[in-house]
């Protein structure tokens, strides 16, 4: 009883003192079953996403970045979810599907990577979007609805409005698919607004359209965006803040400038230097050794990244990695980032000490 | 289809001229006179080269008319005609029980995979697919009609009780039942399996992700979107499941002594009485084709994807 | 099973190389259909083995003293209405069954192999005819045309039966390998072995056919128990083997006759629970080939 | 004279549609293409899905057949009779996108590398297993993978030996479609590296087809813009990215996303100059159909698809 009672005071305060703040998440830990063990993909990850915020989340293949986005909407069906979500002020992991449906669609909505298997093929565009409306608001008369799935194709900027509410998924190309995906996870101008690889099937010059329509949203929602991509350059355009995943962990978290002007961990720095970067000339890509581990093979104690720098000594790695807050916002598991240098820098480094 | 139709005819033509006699086999008394009997043949075309006969034969066929049955000593249409009732019943009556049988233990199996209800149900399937029709009916003859003797064991009505009453339709249905569940219960295992498998597979889609991320309760997830996208391409089956029927009434009539068409084929077939033999064939290969082109039009009504504009 | 996100890393579906290996794997760990193949093995051993020591004639010879006898005595399964014996009809009945079944299916098997394998991999107008030729077969009523053929072809063999049963029952096999062979050509290593220098013949049968080899191996196993079925199916109507030879569908056959099927079990239930056993093996050992070569069914 | 000179190169697919699958129109996947690449060098050919580069690719090489003119393999037709690509496959080989899907997986590496030799080389089997180490050693894995399967390998691995596979007839130009954009960023930057040591030592000519502009800078020493079966511009490098002249080619670059964020607002206003530029002049650089137009050159190196002066 006790108990209860200072959690409450304690949402309380916390509702007050950080209005702003959406989405808190603490120590969340997401785990699958692989045969007959629990493996953990998702792992002691912190974070908060405030209103009119767009927080970017990058990450490699593998690093936990989706089934992050995944337990938030708690959509996973058998994995096992430890630690907190709170959506504005009140806890929502592990709650009932009926308590979660009330949430999903209306206060937080998805955007998903592949617009054509993420649409049900034999329903119309229509249909569909008008079904999100409908779930949510059941009072509201079939003409009324009609009238908003319009409005909405239109506002995510299909052309022929009318037409397209009676088409099927297959008749529209990608990029269009994708915006009927944003008109259903828009139409009830939900709060938190999660995009999953928005961009990642689509060609550059649709990707650069849907990424200013989710731009606009934001302005117009004061929404909350939770933006999950490998794409560091989406990331520069998008991102207020940015948290880089490793692993299961969040590696490195920043506003997005001090990230890309003094990235500290190992990891964020090697991935920089291994994309070509339009902007200046690299003779040659950095190669991060290595491959990333598979779920059942992580390393679950020591720095996770130490097995692909391995020239860095051991003793630069804390027995336990944790964020530090090096600036405030800035924040950096392990301390090995202070020792690190990359290899071919090393060479130099090594011909110095000689002479 | 129309080149189906034509390909099936030729096939059917060139078989008939196969089979050992023609039209006046049977029907003359072999110790006329063999020139007079030549002479009969010359009158009625049968000296002619092939292509004019098969051209007769097209004739006469789109005009009703299917030859004369050596046996029952009755022109061929008005003896199908009466079989064809029977057969059409049996038929109708299976395909109810089959998806009376398929859309339940299909759905429940394939939403529960993996529990012991789902297990019961494909246990059956598994077992359902590996006996052949006819020993299914024999056993259910065996067991129903002989030891138990809870239906009748043979025919289509009993003898005796007189057309129009309730006593003889009662009687009919009496009749159509073991028969059609006997056939059903095989012939729905396909689709048990069938529908269990699309389901299990759609569960798995992106888009069942996008429903419950719009917020849609599991029933609606269930109802809207994967019940609904997995018994479409069931609907489409329907035509091959009546081709299907096709090689089950010949089975099921003839354990069962029911005077339809694959029982009168069987007879026909053994007491050489061939007209009867092809006309039946081509009733039941233009059925086969109709049933195809049924599921065509169906597929392309339900899914969206093919349909034609 | 809810895992599909890219962060979990379930072993992919991958084409395991060593089909053998796996199946073996495959069939060990699932206990009946190991015993489905040690029993199929055993019977086949044995109908094979003891037909060699077994007078034929003798067996089909008419015997009027010893009509419809119950099993026990003499005859340990009993005699049919021509006093011949049960269960040497049994097994040479098993061992032209289980003949038939399996050249039939590798009649089929190897036509449908090649057919669709040539119409899907070249394609384009030689693809559409020759499917078109396939849709033809695949309406045709099988059982009807099979038993009209039967009843027309002179000089009527246990060979000739076989090919009239493959004329019409290689259609299936066929559509299956044309529209695997259709995806596979399309997969970049059967275009890099173009770009390598190899000729179409050799794509397709060295390249794409390894990899549909399990396919095509579940396939003719669940076909083989298919034509068991059909095979005695037609000889129960009397359109199967010829009157000489017996077949598990010929004793069953016996059972058209009300008065056998009511009062006379032990000439029509022993094959017919042959036939069963025989066919539930195959198919086990089939399904459980399935889920050997489909990953995602795999056990464990 | 080019290396590889390819003339006004047109690859027609049928539609088929109706009853008898009659031939109802055309899709013009390339339409009129022409190119030189130079012995040595590195040609990139971007675009979007759909705009024919991989089908030009895939012409080149024989996998596509040609409807209409001519590829000139160092000065001789690579074409045959019924425009049916001779057998140039010694000399030109192509490394594919998928590392999954292009390395046959019931085949062992030993059976992939050696495929091409087997197919042009009497070699004894000796000779086969040693070409293959070599070649093996040669992409950095070790010469015992030679019994392994395709799939105990990463994708970055696979890649690898797709490349081997590659090499090993010692062909003299490489068409790269999308080597690298099934793969994660830093194996990526592996095989990027890796073919660019390759280049180097062998002194391959390279096609590079792609769709990542920032993958094609950094790697092509001239860069061509395809767009719905057509070129729209062509160039170096420094022509494409510092002097874009076509509106095609501008609102390709300015769609690239920014690696600095502070540049945000200075892309965002490039952009909307852009697609201002394309809503209002966009008659000037296509045709009635949408397409683009012949190529006039604006100076040595630099074409760009322009309505012709008067």
């Amino acid at each position: 009883m006790v108990l209860k009672i200072r959690k409450n005071k304690y949402t309380y305060f916390r509702g007050i003192n950080l209005s702003k703040t959406l989405l808190e998440i603490k120590n969340l830990k997401t785990s699958f079953r692989i045969n007959d063990d629990y493996y953990a993909a998702v792992d002691d990850v912190s974070l908060t996403v405030n209103k009119n915020e767009i927080l970017g989340i990058v990450g490699e293949s593998g690093s936990g970045k989706s089934a992050l986005a995944f337990s938030i909407m708690g959509l996973h069906n058998r994995a096992k979810i430890e630690g907190s979500i709170d959506f504005k002020g009140k806890s929502i992991a592990n709650i009932s599907t009926a308590k979660m449906n009330k949430l999903r669609g209306k206060d937080m909505a998805m955007i998903f990577q592949d617009p054509l298997t993420a649409l049900n093929p034999l329903m119309t565009v229509g249909e569909q979007i008008s079904e999100i409306i409908f779930l949510h608001n059941k009072g509201l008369s079939n003409k009324k609805r009609k009238g908003r799935v319009i409005q909405l194709i239109n506002q995510v900027g299909i052309p022929r409005p009318e037409h397209t509410y009676e088409q099927f998924p297959h008749e529209l190309s990608g990029g269009m698919r994708q915006r009927v995906i944003i008109a259903i996870a828009i139409a009830n101008q939900p709060e938190l607004l999660i995009a999953d690889e928005p961009t990642t099937a689509l060609d550059v010059t649709i990707q650069s359209q849907i990424l200013d329509l989710i731009k606009d949203l934001k302005k117009d929602m004061d929404a909350g965006i939770i933006l999950i991509t490998h794409d560091l350059g989406v990331i520069a355009e998008m991102a207020d803040r940015v948290a880089v995943m490793y692993a299961g962990q969040i590696v490195e978290i920043a506003d997005v400038h001090t990230l890309f002007e003094n990235p500290l961990h190992p990891y964020t720095r090697s991935l920089f230097n291994s994309v070509p970067n339009t902007n200046e000339h690299q003779d040659r890509l950095h190669v991060i050794q290595g491959i990333v581990p598979s779920l059942q093979n992580l390393p679950r104690t020591g720095c996770r990244f130490a097995t692909r720098i391995p020239w860095i000594d051991e003793s630069a790695h804390e027995k336990n990695p944790v964020l530090h807050e090096v600036i405030p916002g800035h924040y950096v598991r392990c301390t090995c980032h202070s020792q690190f240098y990359f290899p071919d820098e090393s060479k130099e480094d090594q011909k110095h000490g000689v002479s | 289809m129309i080149p189906q139709m034509i390909l099936l005819s030729i096939l059917i033509f060139i078989v008939a001229q196969m089979m050992p006699g023609d039209a006046l086999t049977g029907i003359i008394d072999p110790n006329i006179d063999p020139a007079a009997i030549e002479a009969q043949r010359e009158a009625l075309g049968l000296n002619n080269p092939w292509h004019i006969q098969y051209i007769d034969w097209v004739n006469a066929t789109l005009h009703g008319d299917l030859g004369q049955s050596f046996r029952f000593k009755m022109p061929v249409t008005e003896l199908v005609g009466q079989r064809l009732v029977n057969t059409v019943w049996l038929g109708l009556v299976t395909l109810i029980f089959t998806y009376l049988i398929a859309v339940p233990l299909g759905i429940t199996s394939g939403r529960y995979n993996d529990t012991w209800l789902d297990q019961g149900i494909t246990t059956y399937t598994y077992i359902g697919f590996a006996i052949p029709l006819f020993i299914f009916g024999l056993v259910m003859l065996w067991v129903f009609g002989f030891k138990l003797s809870w239906f009748p064991t043979n025919g289509s009505v009993a003898p005796g009780t007189e057309p129009g009453t309730m006593a003889f339709v009662l009687s009919k249905i009496k009749h159509l039942l073991l028969p059609a569940l006997s056939m059903a219960l095989i012939a729905t295992v396909s689709t048990v399996q069938y529908l269990r498998s699309e389901i299990i597979d759609t569960k798995q889609k992106d888009f069942i992700v996008t429903a419950r991320a719009k917020g849609a309760s599991e029933q609606r997830v269930y109802n809207r979107h994967i019940l609904r996208n997995s018994l479409l391409p069931i609907a489409a089956f329907f035509g091959f499941e009546l081709t299907g029927l096709i090689g089950g009434t010949v089975f099921i009539e003839t354990i069962f002594n029911y005077p339809g068409m694959g029982l009168l084929f069987i007879d026909s077939i053994t007491q050489r009485d061939y007209s009867v033999v092809t006309s039946v064939v081509l009733l039941f290969g233009i059925a086969s084709i109709l049933g195809a082109l049924l599921s065509d039009i169906i597929l392309s009504i339900v899914d969206p994807r093919i349909r034609i504009k | 099973m809810e895992m599909r996100n890219e962060n979990i890393d379930i072993p992919k579906p991958i084409k395991s190389p060593s089909t053998i290996k796996i199946i073996w794997r495959e069939l060990v760990r699932d206990k009946l259909a190991l015993v489905s193949l040690i029993f199929l093995v055993l019977i086949t051993a044995f109908v094979y083995g003891i037909a060699l020591f077994l007078d034929k004639s003798e067996i089909v010879t008419v015997d009027l003293f010893a009509i419809n006898e119950p099993p026990g005595g003499e005859f340990i399964l009993g005699t049919d209405y021509g006093g011949r014996d049960i269960f040497g009809q049994l097994i040479i009945g098993t061992r032209n069954s289980l003949s038939v079944a399996i050249l039939v299916t590798l009649m089929t098997g190897v036509i449908g192999v090649v057919y669709g394998l040539v119409s899907g991999y070249i394609g384009g107008t030689v693809d559409n005819i020759m499917m078109r030729i396939l849709d033809f077969f695949l309406i045709l009523p099988f059982l009807m045309i099979v038993i009209v053929f039967v009843a027309i072809v002179p000089k009527y063999t246990v060979f000739s039966f076989s090919l009239i049963m493959t004329a019409f029952l290689w259609m299936g096999i066929a559509r299956m390998i044309r529209s695997k062979a259709l995806q596979e050509k399309e997969l970049d290593y059967a275009q890099a072995s173009r770009t390598l220098g190899s000729s179409n013949l050799k794509v397709m049968f060295r390249q794409v056919l390894p990899n549909i080899s399990s396919l095509i191996i579940v396939t003719m196993t669940l076909n083989l128990a298919a034509n068991i079925g059909l095979e005695s199916g037609l000889s129960f109507l009397g359109f199967g083997f010829p009157e000489s030879t017996p077949s598990l569908g010929t004793l069953l056959g016996y059972a058209r006759n009300p008065q056998t099927l009511e009062f006379r079990w032990w000439i029509w239930v022993p094959a017919a629970v042959l036939i069963l056993v025989l066919m539930l093996s195959v198919n086990n050992v089939g399904q459980a080939l399935k889920r050997a070569t489909d990953a995602r069914q795999r056990r464990g | 004279m080019g290396f590889l000179e390819i003339k006004d190169l047109k690859v027609h697919f049928p539609i088929r549609a109706g009853l008898f699958n009659r031939v109802v129109g055309h899709v013009k996947a390339v339409d009129g293409v022409s190119f030189t690449i130079e012995e040595g060098k590195t040609y990139g050919l971007v675009g979007e899905s759909g705009s024919g580069k991989t089908t030009t690719g895939r012409a080149i090489i024989g996998l596509n057949d040609v409807t209409s003119g001519s590829i000139t393999y160092e000065g001789k037709s690579a074409l045959g009779k019924n425009k049916s690509i001779l057998n140039t496959h010694k000399d030109v080989q192509m490394i594919f996108q998928d590392p999954y899907s292009s390395l046959n997986p019931k085949k062992r590496v030993l059976d992939i590398i050696a495929e091409p030799l087997r197919n042009y080389e009497n070699l004894s089997k000796q000779e086969v297993r040693r070409r293959v180490e070599e070649l093996l050693d040669k992409v950095g894995l070790s010469p015992e993978s030679i019994f392994k399967y395709p799939h105990e390998f990463s994708g970055g691995q696979r890649q690898r030996i797709g490349v081997a596979r590659a090499i090993a007839l010692k062909p003299k130009l490489i068409i790269a479609d999308e080597p690298v954009s099934a793969l994660d960023v830093s194996v990526q930057a592996q095989v990027l590296n890796f073919m660019q040591d390759l280049q180097k030592e062998l002194n391959l000519t390279y096609l590079f087809i792609g769709h990542d502009l920032g993958v094609i800078k950094h790697l092509c020493d001239n860069i061509a813009i395809m767009y719905k079966g057509r070129y729209v511009e062509q160039g170096t490098k420094a022509d494409i990215f510092n002097n874009p002249q076509h509106i095609y080619t501008k609102r390709l670059i300015a769609a690239i996303p920014d690696i600095e964020p502070a540049n945000r607002a200075k892309q965002l206003k490039y952009r909307q100059e852009v697609q201002a530029e394309y809503e209002h002049a966009s008659d000037e650089y296509f045709d009635n159909e949408g397409l683009a137009y012949g190529l006039q050159p604006i100076s040595d190196t630099h074409l760009v698809a322009l309505p012709e002066k008067g």
